[in-house]
């Protein structure tokens, strides 16, 4: 049953990932990402990473997502946005090069697991009562995890400053 | 999610960490590539995730399970590659748009005044 | 509980002239555009002289709290090198050595800062030179304070770095900043030989299995006399690199030339750093290393005898001088000799002694012919003064008192420390018995020294302050005295950089009035004579209060070696000196001889010699600058043109031909670079499959 | 903790359900009528009667107009993009529907209680933050679809500021979050319930509101929630005058009324979440009628039985706490005219998210020292930092007065309708001037 409702979830979320490749329309592909996104953040929560499966709504779907949304509308009010893919050589290579690199990498990882009988490959291990609530997550962050956070602070800082000089119109 | 075994969740982070190296590649429309990327960095977040909900988790004798620093790493990753995504984005679209201004175009294949 | 309270007293006298320093030099700027600089003087002044004269109190606390008897105390302050290995931590070590020391440079460092408040007052760059002073301060109880050589060697470099911005004060005179340059240089040479020593005492404490890591620290290395015994060799070595480090700080013979060119520096900085308290820096190292030096009989010999000749050298030069500054430089380097006798007779603790007293008599001296050049609008010369007595009479009696001190006549100071080393250098067992040996020999040339001190010093006071007429009355208005004057040594050296070119030292500042025939000096202002007075008393006093008692209390933390007592040497000393005197007064009686007037082609041909440093000067510097200028064409022209260049460019030419090359993969579509990027992806996978799995 | 889908595996999936049902049945009751509310009290406020002829007092109205629009033809626009053109109006009836999840409506000590809330998550909060953002790409499809150059402008127009103002709505709810400790509604709730400030003995409930930061975040949260929900002043994304009608431009019939129901029971259920974090929630009056009784016996049946009262009509209570604001909601509506897009920028990043910022940095340094120092100490520097910001805006607003004489001469030219002054001060030049020179 609960492998079923996995399949079918895992299924939909490479299929929303396919679409965002696939699709001609710039729109089209972000919806997919939204899609995906959002049967990402189930998943998590499938994890029992409650906090990071409603971090991933609010980060990516409610604002990554709607930027990139703005950003096409934006642009294809002033012109298409849509370009029109050639059917060169690029996409077989790529996707061979693709297929070949997920095998590889499937693989590798599959085989060692496969080999190993240890019981935290094949089901979730116990946790505790607190596992994926906020609390523990934001003591980590401000205790043990100082100073990459404040890094990653200095990081969202220099993004705004960079994304207000790149957008800001030149003023004559 | 008991009954799913850890390969389901790396399979499934492995086929959209593909696809979105595919997408860079094939495709022309900028925008899209930056989806792409994000696509691959999500499916980091979530093998990150399964692994740590897949890691041996260890008690001590008597206690009551907990949760420690142990148990929070995958998830203090996570939030770290979201913060990143975020500055990605919002530079990488702020280019997006200069460049749309400039060019009245946007097609990856155009920029290429860098070529050696 | 005794360190932590040692510890805020060596931290309070450590950091007083630290944050005296910072006040100064950011403040000061400030201050002279916000209060105008008659207030900043006063105010500045007040502060500099507080940052020295709190450590000097407080080191009197210490001193009280220590008390005679205490064994030495190492007060840790904080970790500063740290390794696995070895440690050198901010320590510093409070025994009578360093606390002697630490009052002679707080006690006579305030004073001097307190005269130089009134010998600096017009000057504009003001809390400039009390930076510096406040600095030298610093680095100075650092190097006395250390407990291991590394720290030393901060301080030790530190003094080196504030002597030569002190030299090089007036900056925009060329000479002063050759001087420095010369000064910065010479020191360098000896510092290298201190190095060297220091890395050996480190490889041979450090092959050594130590309990401790800190094994350059002096109770770490009084502890391990077992392997300096064992090591005869290896300690010599080590003894004679670091005698070249005191050599070139203290001004002994081979490095001694840049001294006398120091005296271009303000006079209160020749008094504080060139007599008293930095050049004696060098003695100081042998006395904390006594114990070390004490295995090495030869490096001993090495010591007195280079003391000795130094001591001889130093004095006869000093006759062919003519300005006044100079004379007494040339009396510092022969002073400094005499202590490097004691030191090498095993007397360490002798030579303390004539650093205590010498600091007295000689920043007297030194202060007193401040007064003078203050007097005579800065003009140096010997030959223009006479009679002064009668215009200066504090001056004057100050400086008969510390001409009589330095002299050796009993109850001043100089007397009791000189006669300490001579009967240690007479009566020495460096070499086991007793008999004629080296240390002997410099004993006896120490003697005759002694006797040349009083002849030249007699010279000094009787052409500055008595004889028959005020010769500056018979300057003519067109013909400059000073122009044509002062035999200089070296003057015709010819460098193509100018770094040793010992020319005329110009006058103090650019702006002052000339010397005149109608010109009437004055006695200096009572802020510039009480230091004079208090250092007369001292010049007085310091002998023998401190005889005999300074040298047992320093039994603590100096070790000597034995020597016999040899009867003759107070009455031969005393001889010498009166003797010296004596001669003096009669050459000079009448004030300036005709044979060493204003026309140097009536000198004897000895004295020019003398005058020129028999020659030493001009070799050194012009031999070491015509081969580095040699050496230097040499390589500009050959090694610059075919090795630099061929390989270099070679190197340079073949990465840009094979940039050329790879430039034209870079097609600028960032799509191809990222299909590359996952080409090269799979690869790498594949190959870690492949390596980790070893295939399918 | 429990996650919501082993809840639902574990055969709890019926109660879920009915808790869901239990949910929503009211809202889509209430629903109508604030609509017809909304009409007649417009009506009031500008002097005439509104619906009045279907039903008594026009009650039926909205029912007559629901009629209508399921029965309208549905007119499929050309060039429009399908997928999207149908997805949006769901996804304009998600957030309304789904946040309502984490919003507990009865006490836990009521018999109600075992029916809500529909999950308790522990990220409450951020869940409310989640699903009101997911209603931006209703607005944001609904006109990229339409193919419109109207409509897309309406759809650009909401994506910005719906992302501005989710900014400060979210950082006033962190201040909420933080003072409380947990990201929990429930437990927010319930944190409301305890006595005033904490101090023992004071039959006054301790609602956020009551607290100069908690008031402060409810204004802030409260303009942020009027701009999520595209309310008058903030309906720039359908302003009629501008763009026709906005996003919804191209829509007919029934997915015109899923637009229409969607902003109502936004409203509503925004109404909800507010009343549970600034507002006490389920709770009556922030009294405690229990300690009431206690204190005063005289007046013990009375508040015995407004405890009960209380406890068993607490839905009642939080949905006349969420119509009270709708009514608020109506009334700015009459009252305000609607924002310039800069006038809505500017509040929305330049006013409201560094007041919230602002304020969620006192209540950090409330909360520390509160802790390390006691509470004293707290109210001093409240009363420190409330002191500073008043000489501040004196202080800001003086210098201003003293350095903008432009802004002066606006307000004359206003009064004096003399064509020569006009231009001066068009020209920057000083209008008093200008009047001497005959033009």
């Amino acid at each position: 049953m609960n492998l079923l409702v996995f399949a079918v979830l895992a299924s939909a979320a490479v299929l929303a990932a396919l679409g965002v490749i696939l699709s001609k329309s710039a729109i089209r592909s972000a919806l997919s990402l939204v899609l995906n996104f959002m049967l990402l953040a189930i998943l998590y929560f499938t994890l029992h990473s409650e906090t990071l499966g409603v971090l991933q709504v609010v980060v990516y779907t409610g604002a990554i997502m709607v930027l990139f949304l703005f950003v096409i509308m934006l642009l294809s009010t002033q012109g298409n946005i849509n370009l029109t893919e050639s059917r060169d050589v690029k996409k077989i290579v790529g996707g061979l090069a693709g297929i070949s690199l997920a095998a590889l990498i499937g693989v590798q990882i599959y085989l060692p697991l496969a080999s190993v009988p240890a019981p935290q490959f094949h089901a979730p291990q116990p946790i505790g009562p607190s596992y994926g609530a906020p609390e523990p997550l934001g003591l980590a962050l401000f205790t043990r995890y100082g100073y990459p956070f404040e890094t990653v602070s200095l990081l969202l800082m220099i993004g705004i400053v960079g994304s207000i000089m790149l957008a800001k119109r030149r003023v004559r | 999610m008991t009954g799913v075994p850890l390969i389901g969740y790396l399979a499934l982070s492995i086929l959209m960490f593909c696809i979105g190296a595919v997408g860079v590649v094939i495709r022309r429309n900028p925008i899209v590539i930056f989806m792409c990327i994000e696509l691959m960095l999500n499916a980091a977040n979530l093998a990150f995730l399964s692994f740590a909900r897949y890691q041996p988790w260890k008690p001590a004798v008597g206690q009551i399970p907990t949760v420690n620093a142990y148990d929070v790493r995958g998830q203090v990753m996570v939030v770290f590659v979201m913060a990143v995504a975020a500055a990605e984005v919002a530079v990488g679209l702020g280019i997006l748009m200069a460049i749309f201004r400039l060019r009245d175009r946007v097609d990856v294949d155009d920029l290429n005044t860098l070529s050696g | 509980m005794r360190t932590t309270y040692f510890q805020q007293d060596v931290l309070l006298i450590i950091l007083c002239p630290i944050v005296g320093f910072l006040i100064q030099a950011f403040l000061g700027g400030i201050a002279k555009k916000k209060l105008g600089p008659s207030s900043t003087r006063n105010l500045f002044g007040f502060m500099a002289v507080l940052a020295v004269a709190v450590p000097f109190v407080v080191t009197l606390r210490v001193l009280t709290n220590f008390g005679p008897v205490s064994s030495p105390l190492v007060v840790p302050l904080a970790p500063w090198i740290d390794l696995n290995s070895f440690r050198a931590p901010f320590e510093f070590l409070i025994d009578p050595l360093s606390l002697t020391m630490l009052l002679v440079i707080t006690g006579i460092g305030s004073l001097i800062h307190l005269y130089a408040i009134g010998y600096m007052a017009k000057d504009k760059d003001f809390t400039r030179f009390f930076t510096y002073m406040n600095l030298f301060i610093a680095a100075m109880t650092i190097l006395v304070l250390a407990n291991n050589l590394v720290l030393l060697f901060v301080g030790w470099e530190g003094v080196g770095l504030c002597s030569y911005l002190l030299i090089g004060f007036w900056y925009k005179d060329k000479a002063n900043t050759i001087a420095a340059n010369k000064a910065f240089i010479v020191n360098r040479i000896g510092d290298f030989g201190f190095m060297i020593g220091l890395f050996l005492l480190y490889c041979l404490m450090s092959s050594k299995a130590h309990r401790h890591t800190r094994f350059l620290s002096y109770d770490v290395l009084r502890t391990s006399i077992e392997t300096f015994h064992n090591h005869p060799a290896i300690v010599t070595g080590i003894c004679l690199l670091l005698f070249v480090g005191a050599c070139g700080k203290s001004a002994q013979f081979p490095l001694y030339f840049w001294l006398p060119d120091a005296m271009a520096g303000p006079t209160p900085v020749s008094a504080l750093i060139h007599a008293a308290t930095m050049v004696t820096a060098g003695v100081f190292l042998l006395n904390r290393l006594s114990f070390l030096f004490v295995f090495s009989p030869v490096a001993c010999g090495v010591v007195a005898i280079v003391g000795a000749f130094t001591a001889l050298f130093a004095a006869v030069i000093a006759f062919g001088q003519t300005d006044i500054k100079k004379v007494l430089a040339y009396s510092t380097v022969s002073q400094l000799g005499f202590m490097f006798v004691a030191c090498g007779a095993g007397g360490f603790s002798a030579g303390i002694f004539h650093v205590v007293t010498h600091a007295f008599f000689k920043a007297l001296l030194f202060l007193g012919s401040g007064a003078v050049i203050y007097a005579m609008a800065h003009n140096q010369d010997m030959r223009n003064y006479g009679k002064l007595s009668k215009y200066l009479p504090i001056t004057f009696i100050c400086m008969l008192i510390a001409f009589l001190a330095i002299s050796g006549i009993p109850p001043f100071a100089g007397f009791y420390s000189k006669e300490a080393i001579i009967g240690d250098a007479i009566g020495n067992q460096v070499f086991g018995g007793s008999g004629i040996n080296l240390v002997t020999v410099a004993g006896y040339t120490a003697l005759f020294a002694a006797l040349l001190t009083g002849f030249y010093m007699a010279r000094l006071t009787w052409l500055t302050f008595l004889g028959k007429e005020e010769r500056w009355r018979s300057i003519s208005t067109d013909h400059s005295h000073h122009a044509e004057a002062v035999p200089t040594p070296a003057l015709e050296v010819q460098d193509a950089f100018g770094f040793f070119a010992s020319e005329p030292l110009q006058l103090e500042e650019e702006d002052h009035e000339e010397l005149t025939a109608d010109h009437n000096p004055k006695e200096v202002p009572l802020i510039m004579s009480l230091p004079l007075v208090v250092l007369a008393i001292g010049s007085i006093a310091a002998g023998f209060l401190l005889n005999g008692k300074l040298v047992n209390w320093l039994q603590e933390s100096v070790q000597t070696l034995p020597f016999h007592e040899v009867s003759w040497v107070t009455p031969a000393g005393i001889t010498a000196g009166v003797l010296g005197i004596l001669v003096g007064i009669a050459v000079y009686f009448q004030g300036l001889p005709q044979k060493e007037g204003w026309d140097i082609g009536k000198w004897s041909r000895f004295r020019v010699w003398a005058g020129s440093q028999f020659g030493y000067d001009k070799a050194v510097t012009g031999g070491a600058c015509a081969s580095g200028n040699d050496i230097a064409n040499f390589l500009s022209s050959q090694f610059e043109r075919w090795i630099i260049e061929g390989v270099l460019g070679g190197i340079a030419r073949t990465a840009k031909r094979i940039g050329d090359l790879i430039k034209t993969t870079q097609t600028g579509f960032a799509r191809l670079y990222a299909a590359v990027i996952l080409c090269g992806v799979i690869g790498l996978v594949g190959w870690i499959f492949i390596s980790v799995r070893g295939g399918f | 903790m429990k996650s919501v889908w082993d809840w639902i595996l574990d055969h709890q999936l019926a109660l879920a359900i009915v808790k869901a049902i239990v949910w929503i049945l009211p809202i889509f009751v209430v629903m109508p009528l604030t609509i017809w509310l909304e009409r007649r009290l417009l009506g009031w406020m500008q002097d005439r009667l509104g619906p009045n002829r279907v039903g008594p007092f026009g009650l039926l109205q909205p029912v007559a107009d629901g009629a209508k629009l399921f029965f309208k033809e549905e007119i499929l626009p050309k060039g429009i993009d399908l997928l999207s053109y149908i997805l949006a109006p769901a996804i304009m009836l998600i957030p309304p529907l789904t946040i309502g999840a984490v919003v507990p409506f009865a006490a836990p000590n009521s018999p109600l209680a075992i029916l809500t809330p529909v999950s308790d998550i522990n990220v409450g909060v951020l869940y409310v933050m989640a699903m009101s953002s997911i209603g931006a790409y209703g607005l944001v499809l609904a006109g990229y679809s339409g193919n419109n150059k109207y409509s897309l402008m309406g759809g650009l127009r909401a994506s910005a500021q719906l992302i501005s103002y989710e900014l400060a709505m979210g950082t006033s709810i962190a201040c909420v979050a933080m003072a409380v400790g947990t990201l929990k509604v429930s437990s927010i709730v319930s944190a409301q319930q305890t006595s005033f400030y904490g101090i023992p003995n004071v039959w006054i409930h301790n609602w956020t509101i009551f607290s100069p930061f908690g008031f402060l975040a409810f204004v802030i949260f409260l303009i942020c929630m009027v701009a999520e929900t595209n309310r008058p002043p903030f309906d720039l994304p359908e302003a009629e005058n501008e763009l026709v009608a906005g996003y919804h431009t191209e829509y007919s019939s029934m997915k015109f009324a899923s637009f229409y129901m969607g902003e109502y029971l936004g409203m509503l259920v925004f109404g909800t979440v507010l009343a549970s974090l600034f507002l006490g929630g389920y709770d009556f009056l922030p009294i405690d009628w229990k300690m009431m009784a206690l204190h005063n016996s005289g007046t013990a049946p009375f508040a015995n039985f407004m405890e009960r009262i209380t406890i068993d009509f607490g839905p009642v209570f939080l949905l006349a706490k969420a119509v009270g604001l709708v009514v608020f909601y109506i009334w700015i509506r009459a009252t305000l005219p609607r924002l310039r897009y800069d006038q809505l920028m500017n509040l929305g990043w330049k006013v409201l998210l560094p007041a919230a910022t602002g304020n969620l940095i006192l209540i950090s340094a409330w909360i520390v020292t509160t802790t390390q120092y006691g509470v004293g100490a707290g109210w001093g520097l409240v009363f420190a930092v409330f002191v500073i910001a008043a000489i501040v805006v004196t202080l800001y607003r003086r210098q201003k007065k003293q350095t903008s004489p432009q802004f002066e001469a606006r307000t004359i030219r206003m009064v004096q309708l003399k064509p020569h002054v006009e231009e001066a001060v068009d020209q920057g030049s000083d209008p008093t001037n200008a009047e001497v020179v005959p033009s």
